[in-house]
């Protein structure tokens, strides 16, 4: 087991694309997605209902070195800035395999 | 017109949706179904709309399509004018309400075409076309007005030109359209022998399936009416005033310029004064992230939509008559 | 009645779920699409029955009525007595076991109508409306029979005044209720002329909606099935005896009390006799925590919905037939 | 980045509505919900298949500050304890932007 | 055979799927939706197909059950010769793909059926009892398949006994089988008047709903197309000709051993080319692990199934005119 | 509150009840899944769009004991070691009811 910063990325699922787009580029491609997730924050409620994903919060589990982290944020504060969302960072063990 | 004959199944589902909110039922539909419904249809009136088509030639359709782009163009900025005028919005909150007010709602010209069949009216087969053409170019020009808006006040998110262009992109490509356009086509193409084994599925289901899809939005609505207490006298005026408007300005073009059937113009009038609430909420919640979305959703969700299904298509049509 | 009439595609379909449960098949149906199949039933029965109420007086309706609401008050008594003195279950699992019994299944009305409609025979219109009404009062029994049991052994989780009224409020506007009694208004109130567009889709696809629904009902129930192991064999023969119990008794009702035809006493027994599955398993969650959930799932559809829908049903007709 | 407690709750989904009334009553309003999950413990599987929703659990996520938590658990606990479930608790970092 | 007559709606909406990934467009199909499809076509076939074979005696379905078990287990066997031996793959992905070309495809199979009904061109009915007992052999094959080349590197990973015990059952209790032969069954046994209530919607809506399908496989396969660069030319190639010479080869088989119509024998031709991409890929992911998965089902749903229900069904059509 | 472990696996949903089997051996009856998972990794990307479950990943978490740990661990570790997955350990606190 090797430690490693996990990272939990709540935020709009439009956004999803961008998300994944800005990792590629700092050479993070690996992650696990939540789709369909709700929420309720400063912007009111997320809440797909009929009209799906749109207008739904997608989740990112991404673990990553601790070297890494520091790119990681950079590059996901100003998504957070411009639409919102949360971002928590705690600390986890890999299980090698 | 008989009264008895405004009963139908659509629009009471649709009341009973609503219905199933104000008494706080825990009634839902699968979302994996709603979006199926849409899906279906989409393709129900545009495999419809292109076998009408079929027996057209494409330079009648023209002065159709040239209304239809202009609306597009003309309402968001009308509407625009109106609200930051009148209420105490910011100029980004009103760009992104106008540019619902410039496309469409399909929800409420099924409904319109679902009523002028049970009253045995004519309608002309182009408005459906109309339809196709006026979901993109409203999200064009709220992008445009917003980055006005932008330049104006120095905003920092000044959307950039790759942005544009995305925009550009999505609102050509939207689902939406590409499946109505699609199924237009096919319906145009296909010989009608060809056509027939589809038909039991696409056409003899569809009033069915219209009511199950309105008995969705009707719950939806609900939801969203009960946050118009939030919303504000004014917003609450202007959803139902400005399609009232624009309803009788696009009967007037329907009837007079056009030349339509009362049955035409009264679609043509439909597509100006419905509100989109499927491919414009998330194209604005991505050009323009200040604009608080429950606003624009719950004024053409919760207000307009409701409003048109339930007695706004019966006032077009009565103003229609009267021309 | 020859044996070979009681091959109907609903029944055999419902097998097929089991089996393919039964022979560990990975086999399943996507969950939306059984909530949707469910809300297209509970429409199409409700248009179904509110076009022939629209063709009677509501005077008519009243001892059907009655009949139904006894029935709902009186059977969650009668199981609760019967479970409480013969099984080794505490009382709270009684009560919440009893009020499924109490309320009906829609599933295994209907399989019973696909029933009488094959062998030709008719049926009275009324209930459908019995359906309607029963849905609700059992949840309301159970809550005041699990509250008498609180108090006499002084438990903690008392319902509250408040959790009452939510109780109420819950159970009169409960989904299947809403969409069930709002079809059938919509079925008595419009016009005939108008109905047509809907009934393609409402009523000629039903007896194959209803067939993938109860194939979806009998992957189900085999899954509630491999758990009666843990039921243990009390349960298991009342999941048997007390609907043939409450069956008789249904059938007796309907061909003594109110005078019906063969085909309308046996839907009546099958009122009677149909545990809930879908409105009373949450509520009773909500109600009485206490009790285990696995014991009124796998007994309301693990047993009883399987012995009706296969056995139950014919067994009620052939008793009809003796009365 | 401020230290944050991460409470992550699974419940029965029909308490979903007491969950968010009894949050709101101590002001907590941000919250991100995962519907759809399955899950076995003491009260057995739960697993919504056909019948939707109301067999299912729900996951609510709540990010909070250090001195919320008390009254947070305050009002979980008695939830938890009539109709079981799960809540864990842990240290996490929330991203400012 | 005019060109005209090639305008098929299914085909037309797999070819819009196709285009709507291609321009990128976000046009989705519900995924519950798009699993429920597949529920409705399988039973829908299999219906069909048990109607047709009440009237025929199981002995003369013995020599079509042969052959679909010949094609079932040769198929795959020559596909690895061909894959191993001219392309750079290791054993292990070569028999993974193998595998699905020994198995079918239903949604290539309809099409086909759809085809040949839009041409007014009869066929047999047996070939449907082929595709139900043609999905299974081939996972069992690609086993065996497996385990010796595993024997022969020594990998670790061998397969053991109580893996082929559940690779077996998994095989023959595949959801997509136990729906096909029930429905079968069901249609086989269940009296024609019974069978008639939930005809209108198995039957009357079934090309309707095919092309709701072809739709959601159109966008998958478009997804998987824009893989191939990464796939490589020899596969692109092996994807196209593979299914070409099984083609011939099961049309062949169809006209000379079997001595169909023309319109049987291009189904079985249909049945050899076809490649599954629903029951096998899942089922190699689990037996053979080492390979990769990207790989074939690029293959079978990006190349071979667009390629078949395109060109490839014509193809074969034109072919057995020829024989 | 008491300490446990989390423990956080991603894995393809296929092996659903292979996993729940292991852990059943070792006497874990009690975790959550979380149903239709996307995710990326160095097996590719992982999504069930159209063909449903089959493809996508699906994710457990499992609140433990400290001592229960080191079993889970072994238990785990040759599926992942099979089909790859991910497999985080952290620390957090059990709301006790
Ligand atoms: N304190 C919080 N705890 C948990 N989730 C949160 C919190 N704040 C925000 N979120 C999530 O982030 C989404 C966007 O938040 P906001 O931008 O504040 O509206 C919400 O819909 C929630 O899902
Ligand atoms: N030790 C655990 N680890 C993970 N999830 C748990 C655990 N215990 C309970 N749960 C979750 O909480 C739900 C209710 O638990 P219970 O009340 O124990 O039946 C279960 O269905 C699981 O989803
Ligand atoms: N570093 C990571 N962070 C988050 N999720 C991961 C990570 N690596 C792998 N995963 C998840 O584990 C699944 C399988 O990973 P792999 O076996 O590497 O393809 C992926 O589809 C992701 O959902
Ligand atoms: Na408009
Ligand atoms: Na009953
Ligand atoms: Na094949």
């Amino acid at each position: 087991m090797i430690g490693v910063k996990r990272i939990e990325l709540v935020v709009e699922s439009i956004e999803k694309n961008e998300v994944i787009q800005q990792l590629e580029r700092i050479n993070i491609r690996s992650y696990t997605i939540y789709h369909h997730v709700g929420g309720s924050g400063e912007r009111g409620l997320r809440d797909g209902s009929a009209f799906g994903e749109k207008f739904e919060n997608i989740t990112f589990v991404i673990a990553c070195a601790e070297n890494q982290l520091k790119s990681v944020i950079e590059t996901l504060r100003p998504i957070l800035k411009r639409y919102g969302g949360m971002c928590l960072i705690s600390d986890a063990h890999w299980l090698l395999h | 017109m008989q009264l008895q004959s405004l009963l139908m199944p659509s629009v009471l589902f649709f009341l009973l949706g609503m219905l199933a909110q104000l008494v706080r039922s825990d009634l839902k539909m699968p979302p994996e179904l709603v979006k199926s419904l849409t899906v279906y249809l989409l393709i129900g009136i545009g495999i419809h709309g292109g076998q009408q088509l079929s027996h057209a030639s494409f330079g009648e359709a023209v002065p159709a399509l040239m209304v239809a782009l202009g609306l597009g163009v003309i309402v968001p900025v009308i509407a625009y004018q109106l609200i930051w005028r009148l209420s105490q919005l910011d100029k980004l909150n009103a760009v992104a309400i106008a540019a619902h007010y410039g496309s469409v709602s399909a929800g409420t010209f099924l409904t319109a075409i679902a009523f002028l069949e049970s009253l045995n009216i004519d309608y002309e087969k182009y408005p459906v076309m109309m339809l196709a053409v006026m979901e993109s170019p409203a999200i064009l020009i709220g992008l445009y007005l917003a980055n006005n808006v932008r330049n104006s006040i120095n905003a920092e998110t000044k959307g950039s030109v790759s942005q544009r262009w995305s925009m550009l992109h999505e609102s050509l490509t939207n689902g939406s359209i590409v499946l109505l356009l699609g199924s237009m086509l096919i319906g145009d193409v296909v010989p009608e022998k060809n056509l027939q084994s589809v038909l039991p599925f696409f056409q003899q289901m569809f009033m069915g399936v219209l009511s199950l899809f309105l008995l969705a939005m009707g719950i939806e609505a609900g939801k969203k009416l009960s946050d118009f207490k939030k919303t504000g006298l004014f917003l609450i005026s202007f959803g139902i005033l400005v399609p009232l408007l624009l309803g009788a300005i696009g009967v007037t073009l329907g009837r007079e310029l056009l030349g339509y059937s009362i049955g035409g113009s009264v679609l043509v009038g439909v597509l100006a004064a419905s509100a989109s609430y499927i491919a414009v909420p998330p194209a604005m919640r991505i050009a323009i992230p200040e604009a608080n979305p429950s606003l624009y959703l719950t004024l053409s969700l919760g207000i307009t939509f409701p409003f048109n299904v339930v007695l706004g298509i019966p006032i077009y049509l009565y103003f229609a008559q009267q021309l």
